[in-house]
């Protein structure tokens, strides 16, 4: 009988600890975020928890979820609490505010800059030496080329590549939409693994070995060179790319019933002040102030970019067309086989 | 144990004289094969875990178990066991009373849906309750109304949890308990003790080996738990990742020693549980060797009756 | 005997909340799509590549599960030799340890750079992020259903009609033929349709070790988590019933042998 | 009147295991219940246990209705056919099982299980568990266990079925003894008649279900009720007979039977002890051979062949069998002194007839 009474102990034991610890009295957020800004939260939750502490005398701690940022959008529409969304598009955020009413649609006018406190292009990431010798899009649907880019269904990063691949295409190929989609098919061919999310896809090219090139973000691409090395890898700016604009936004109808909008919007409000844009210039995001995108302009070159409005007259209009049930991409994994 | 083989070759080649038996070369060339088989197969990807955990030094492997976020998945690994085994527990001896010691009609069928948790993916347990319990699904916008969070939240992670590992303690139970039979219950019975006094004195004890067997592998699961985990959990960091959960967040966020420092935590407790398991079993079995020992033993000195 | 009302009252409560209404909530939504789409999403040439891989590895995974689980299950009941016990217990270990963990230290096993890569990778022989590895992988959790299963059976084989074989003649690799192995016969099929039924369902352990190329190294599994991910609810649904009808397909198999073997056993 | 029952009846679904029973068990009393398997004894032992509720009828004990009372408080002792004992209980916890519910002082419990392990002749092995004890001592533990409560009703269902042959003897006579000692009122159910007989005060015989007889040893056996007690009980030779001329025919054997028209079937019974049997061949009636002698100790079982085929079995001592100067093939002379006639399965039977021929006194007779 002792046994089982010693055994009953060991489980009261367990839970008073962890009952104990999960309890908290701090102010809690969750950020939903997408795959590429692991390392660039972490920064800004530490500062920004100083920062509110230092204002208010409360301490915050702020939770992370990463994923890929279309997969992330269903997770909170799917009840994800999440107090603040920062996508890697503003079309997923479109998507929760539409399908899940969580917060209202004009959601991009409530902070500066198309509430996009950071930017990005698009780059390749080559093996050393870059034994294939890609320098363009033009590289990628050569046969035997092995290009990894996540799935445009589920990663934000993957319908960036995908537009930047299709921009080039109409700019080279004499604004053909025929022949865009088919040099777009061709390089989806060239595709042997389409991961979830563009830190999947990372891993896949980066620890896995496969593929001769991966299309990431540029702070992903450089974050991995910082990781592993430039002697296992190179980066390739490609002459022609897309400015990708990751937005953010508070959910209204989680931060009201958590209480925890006016830290919410501090929180999102602290990435647009020169502490917030410097940590995002650290983590190899653009900078949208100009002050600091001078102190960081070695290590973002100036390069060619086209924009999603200019070219594809916004998400509204870009992702039913490509990426909607039955899409382009759709169409184009769908001759693939 | 190479220096020993040849002497052990030469002596179960005398012992091997019985006629239906394989030559001496033979038996070796197989327990060889399978020797290896299992250790190529079985030892070295636990070896290979302890030696990437620990590859870049003890500092390294304490200083990624030290994380806050790691210490977190820790902690809701525990906790998810610790409500999941004891709810499997009585589930377990309840399904096993009924089963074993009453004759119904379905009670093949009821044993079988006992099983079905073993046979269905991880990934479509995960998927169900996404489907029961989110927000585009049937219960969650009235559990949202209410403020109550399922899925992405513990509850999720438990009930996805309870699922896999439900018919573990009820499989072990049921034969044990019908082995038993139920003449010691109504012996008590007619001892005057209740259904309780019963249950707690007599059928307990006697079947609380296999019950801790059933606990044992339960546990181990719990914990061990991925895919159904996986697709409920909102991979919140530092919240509602569990272990397993975090060697894969590790692993992608190029933490390879993070990721295998956890993992050796999980392979740790495997080895807990074999250890426990192979104890149990071991025990069991002497047990069983002894009873059979003292019977014909004592049934042969037994005198004439007392005076 | 009491507490039949109580104990089966709670069984059924807690058989229904935890898996009965679940699972029923899943194919009632799957009755709310028409039989084209179910069927369009269901049979999808990227769902029939994956379970081709899916149930084709598990087969393959099984078959080798037999032979050597009923290598190791003879030699661990018929020889005693030094570590015995120990390699007895591993038989075990892939049941015991987490799929995560198992797929984490083979994918780094058979890694380019791995213990066992470094050796097979040059020979051309590719493990890791290949249908290969996937196989390997389910064949790792699946062994101790095979092994667990012969086991008693090989236990209570009556030595005695070997031996009488041998009187009659027969030479050891005979007897074992032609009186062995059709008594063994139940009990490994047994183990099969187990290790088979473990690895068709099995995600963990392949996420790691699969590259998850598309029509290549994709397992159903993960084709439902990808649907998921897709926000395409009622295409994972569509995988996911399929899986779920082959669980029970197999569940059922699997009664059915285990009345079998025990029919033998007596 | 310790137990008491009225028209019990219990039935398992469809099947009737058991049909308004009624008997009553004095106190003090030692009862059999004898009957084949099937019978439905120990489903009635279950049912005065309260280990089976009856379908209709009335159990009393010590005149209160026991019908609703529930096992745990009928106060009665149960020793189980495979005894139950708690395989994870020492010998000690096993006996003291039943105070502990009964919330005994810890120190009368230690001298009540003192008291019973000296009783039961079970010293040194308190610390024992089940699995270390020998088919009688757990026997013994058992009956101990029972008895520990000082239940008013011991009840006991094949308590030698599971020892071996010698050691049930022994357990026979130590179980008369205890009754003796202790005098609780203790029924025991049995499938062998030969431990009822020499174990019980009275015997309650069953088969299929219903109450067939109910008396002590000695009138289940000379006196049977119907045709099923006297075959059940001991041994029996059962002759098909045909009616001619008022005589029972059955080969060269005649048994004068009154008031039965010629042609009528009939069967006629006579025990072993009533063969009567000479070497000289002019003393009775017919002739015969001994076709086989079992030795089965002090009593030996012979079976004769009449000419005309029919195989009679009669029983006689060592003694007898040596002053006879008998062996196998050996002719004779027999007749049978005493006889029945059978009538279907539970008719009443008449009493035993004598047959003409007058012979002096058997000496085996009593056996």
């Amino acid at each position: 009988m002792w046994r089982i009474h010693s055994a009953l102990w060991c489980w009261a034991l367990v839970w008073m600890w962890t009952a104990a610890s999960v309890e908290g009295k701090e102010i809690q957020l969750l950020n939903v975020s997408y795959d590429a800004t692991r390392e660039l939260y972490n920064e800004v939750n530490v500062a920004f928890a100083k920062h509110w502490n230092e204002r208010t005398g409360d301490t915050v701690l702020i939770r992370q979820s990463h994923g890929g940022s279309a997969k992330q959008a269903r997770s909170v529409m799917e009840g994800l609490p999440a107090d603040v969304v920062t996508l890697a598009l503003a079309y997923d955020i479109d998507a929760v505010s539409k399908n899940s009413k969580l917060l209202p649609a004009d959601w991009q006018q409530r902070l500066p800059e198309n509430a996009s406190p950071y930017t990005s292009v698009i780059v390749f990431l080559v093996r050393r030496g870059n034994p294939k010798a890609i320098h363009d899009w033009s590289d990628l649907v050569r046969p035997g080329v092995a290009v990894i880019t996540p799935n445009p269904k589920t990663s934000g990063g993957a319908r960036w590549n995908y537009l930047a691949a299709w921009a080039y295409a109409l700019e080279t190929l004499g604004g053909d939409e025929t022949k865009a989609k088919e040099f777009v098919a061709r390089l989806y061919r060239n595709v042997p693994v389409l991961d979830t999310g563009a830190r999947g896809a990372a891993t896949t090219f980066v620890q896995r070995g496969i593929g001769d090139v991966l299309i990431a973000w540029e702070n992903e691409a450089r974050l991995a060179l910082r990781e592993f090395g430039a002697d296992r890898f190179e980066l390739v700016m490609p002459p022609l790319t897309i400015l990708a604009e990751p937005p953010v936004a508070w959910v209204d109808r989680v931060v009201k019933r958590r209480g925890t909008e006016e830290v919410a919007k501090a929180y999102l409000e602290f990435l647009y002040t020169p502490e917030g844009q410097e940590i995002a210039g650290r983590n190899f995001f653009r900078p949208r102030r100009p002050e600091v995108a001078a102190r960081f302009a070695d290590q973002f070159p100036v390069v060619r970019w086209v924009t999603i409005d200019g070219v594809f007259g916004g998400w509204a209009k870009a992702q039913p067309t490509h990426f909607g049930e039955g899409g382009v991409f759709d169409q184009i994994q769908a001759v693939g086989r | 144990m190479a220096g020993n083989t040849p002497r052990r070759v030469r002596e179960s080649h005398r012992k091997s004289q019985r006629g239906a038996e394989e030559t001496p070369l033979v038996k070796w060339l197989l327990v060889g094969t399978a020797g290896l088989f299992l250790l190529v197969f079985l030892l070295l990807p636990l070896v290979n875990v302890f030696a990437q955990a620990l590859g870049k030094g003890l500092g390294a492997y304490f200083k990624a178990l030290e994380h806050p976020d790691t210490l977190s998945s820790i902690r809701l690994t525990l906790l998810t066991a610790a409500i999941c085994v004891p709810l499997n527990v009585v589930f377990g001896v309840c399904a096993a009373w009924a089963v074993a010691k009453f004759e119904f009609r379905g009670k093949a069928l009821l044993i079988t849906l006992i099983d079905l948790p073993f046979s269905v993916s991880p990934v479509v347990a995960g998927l169900v309750y996404v489907v029961v319990f989110g927000l585009q699904g049937y219960l969650g916008p009235w559990l949202a109304d209410r403020d109550l969070q399922v899925i992405f939240a513990v509850p999720g992670i438990v009930l996805a949890t309870l699922f896999v590992t439900f018919p573990f303690v009820a499989r072990e139970l049921i034969p044990v308990m019908q082995a038993t039979g139920t003449d010691q219950e109504q012996a008590a019975m007619t001892l005057g003790a209740s259904g309780w006094q019963t249950f707690w004195r007599v059928t307990l004890p006697s079947v609380k080996w296999g019950l801790l067997y059933g606990v044992i592998l339960c546990n181990a699961r719990a914990m061990g738990e991925f895919g159904a985990v996986s697709v409920v959990s909102g991979h919140i960091t530092g919240l509602t990742d569990t272990m397993p959960l975090r060697v894969e967040k590790l692993y992608i966020s190029y933490d390879s020693t993070g990721a295998f420092a956890v993992a050796s935590l999980l392979a740790l407790l495997a080895l807990v549980t074999l250890v426990a398991k192979t104890w149990l079993e071991w025990r069991q079995e002497r047990q069983f060797e002894a009873a059979q020992h003292v019977e014909t033993s004592t049934s042969r000195d037994e005198g004439t009756g007392p005076t | 005997m009491p507490g039949f009302g109580l104990t089966m009252g709670y069984t059924l409560f807690y058989l229904s909340v935890i898996v009965l209404i679940p699972l029923a909530g899943l194919f009632l939504r799957v009755l709310g799509m028409t039989w084209s789409e179910f069927w369009g999403m269901a049979m999808s040439p990227r769902a029939m590549a994956a379970y081709r891989l899916t149930f084709g590895a598990s087969f393959v995974a099984a078959v080798i599960n037999v032979v050597f689980g009923t290598l190791t299950a003879w030699v661990l009941v018929r020889y005693s030799f030094p570590g015995k016990r120990f390699l007895d217990a591993l038989v075990d270990f892939p049941f015991a340890l987490p799929t995560a963990v198992a797929g984490l230290t083979l994918s780094s096993l058979f890694a380019p750079n791995g213990w066992l890569g470094q050796v097979l990778v040059p020979m051309g022989i590719h493990v890791a992020y290949t249908p290969l590895g996937v196989t390997l992988a389910l064949t790792f959790i699946g062994l101790p259903f095979v092994v667990r299963t012969l086991q008693p059976v090989l236990e209570q084989l009556e030595r005695e009609t070997e031996e009488a074989a041998a009187t009659l003649g027969a030479g050891r690799l005979r007897t074992f033929v032609s009186v062995v192995a059709p008594t063994l016969f139940p009990a490994a099929l047994t183990g099969f349709a187990l290790a088979f039924a473990r690895a068709i369902g099995e995600y963990g352990s392949v996420i790691f070790i699969s590259s998850g190329r598309q029509f290549e190294s994709e397992i159903a599994p993960m084709v439902i988590v990808i649907r998921l991910d897709e926000f395409n609810t009622n295409g994972a649904l569509a995988i996911a019933v399929v899986m779920l009808v082959a669980s029970f397909t197999m569940l059922g198999v699997i009664n059915v042998l285990e009345r079998w073997v025990s029919r033998y056993q007596h | 009147m310790s137990i008491q029952l009225k028209s019990i009846s219990k039935s398992f679904g469809d099947t009737v295991a058991v049909e308004r029973v009624e008997f009553t068990v004095a106190e003090g009393e030692l009862v059999a219940l004898l009957g084949p398997s099937g019978g439905g004894k120990t489903t009635v032992l279950r049912m005065i246990a309260g280990l089976e509720m009856p379908t209709s009828g009335d159990i009393l004990i010590r005149g209160q209705r026991v019908n609703d009372l529930p096992v745990q408080r009928r106060n009665i002792g149960f020793v189980f056919q495979n005894y139950a004992l708690f395989k994870t209980m020492s010998v000690a916890d096993n006996i003291a099982f039943g105070l502990k519910i009964k919330k005994w002082k810890r120190s009368e419990i230690a001298s009540r299980v003192a008291e019973l392990v000296e009783l039961f002749g079970l010293q040194g092995l308190e610390r024992r568990y089940p699995h270390q004890l020998s088919g009688g001592q757990r026997q013994r533990v058992a009956i101990a266990r029972s008895l520990a409560p000082k239940p008013s009703v011991l009840l006991l269902d094949e308590p030698f079925g599971a020892v071996d042959a010698k050691i049930r003897q022994d357990l026979r006579e130590w179980l008369v003894r205890l009754h003796h000692e202790l005098n609780v009122t203790t029924v025991f159910v049995t499938h062998d008649q030969e431990e009822a007989m020499e174990v019980a005060n009275r015997i309650v015989i069953f088969s299929k279900g219903r109450l067939e007889q109910i008396g002590s040893p000695r009138e289940v056996y000379e006196q049977p009720a119907n045709e099923f007690v006297a075959r059940f009980i001991g041994v029996m030779n059962v002759l098909d007979c045909v009616v001619k001329n008022g005589q029972a025919r059955a080969g060269e054997l005649a048994f004068p039977v009154s008031g039965a028209a010629n042609g009528t079937q009939m069967r006629i019974g006579f025990r072993p002890y009533a063969v009567a049997v000479s070497t000289d061949l002019t003393l009775h009636p017919h002739r015969a051979r001994l076709l086989h002698t079992y030795f089965l100790g002090i009593l030996l079982r012979v079976e004769f062949e009449l000419p005309s085929g029919l195989v009679v079995r009669g029983r006689m001592t060592k003694e007898e069998y040596g002053m006879l100067g008998l062996e196998d093939g050996r002719e004779v002379s027999l007749h049978i002194k005493n006889y029945r006639v059978l009538a279907r399965d539970d008719a009443p039977l008449g009493s035993e007839m004598a047959a003409p021929v007058a012979t002096p006194p058997h000496i085996a007779e009593n056996i």
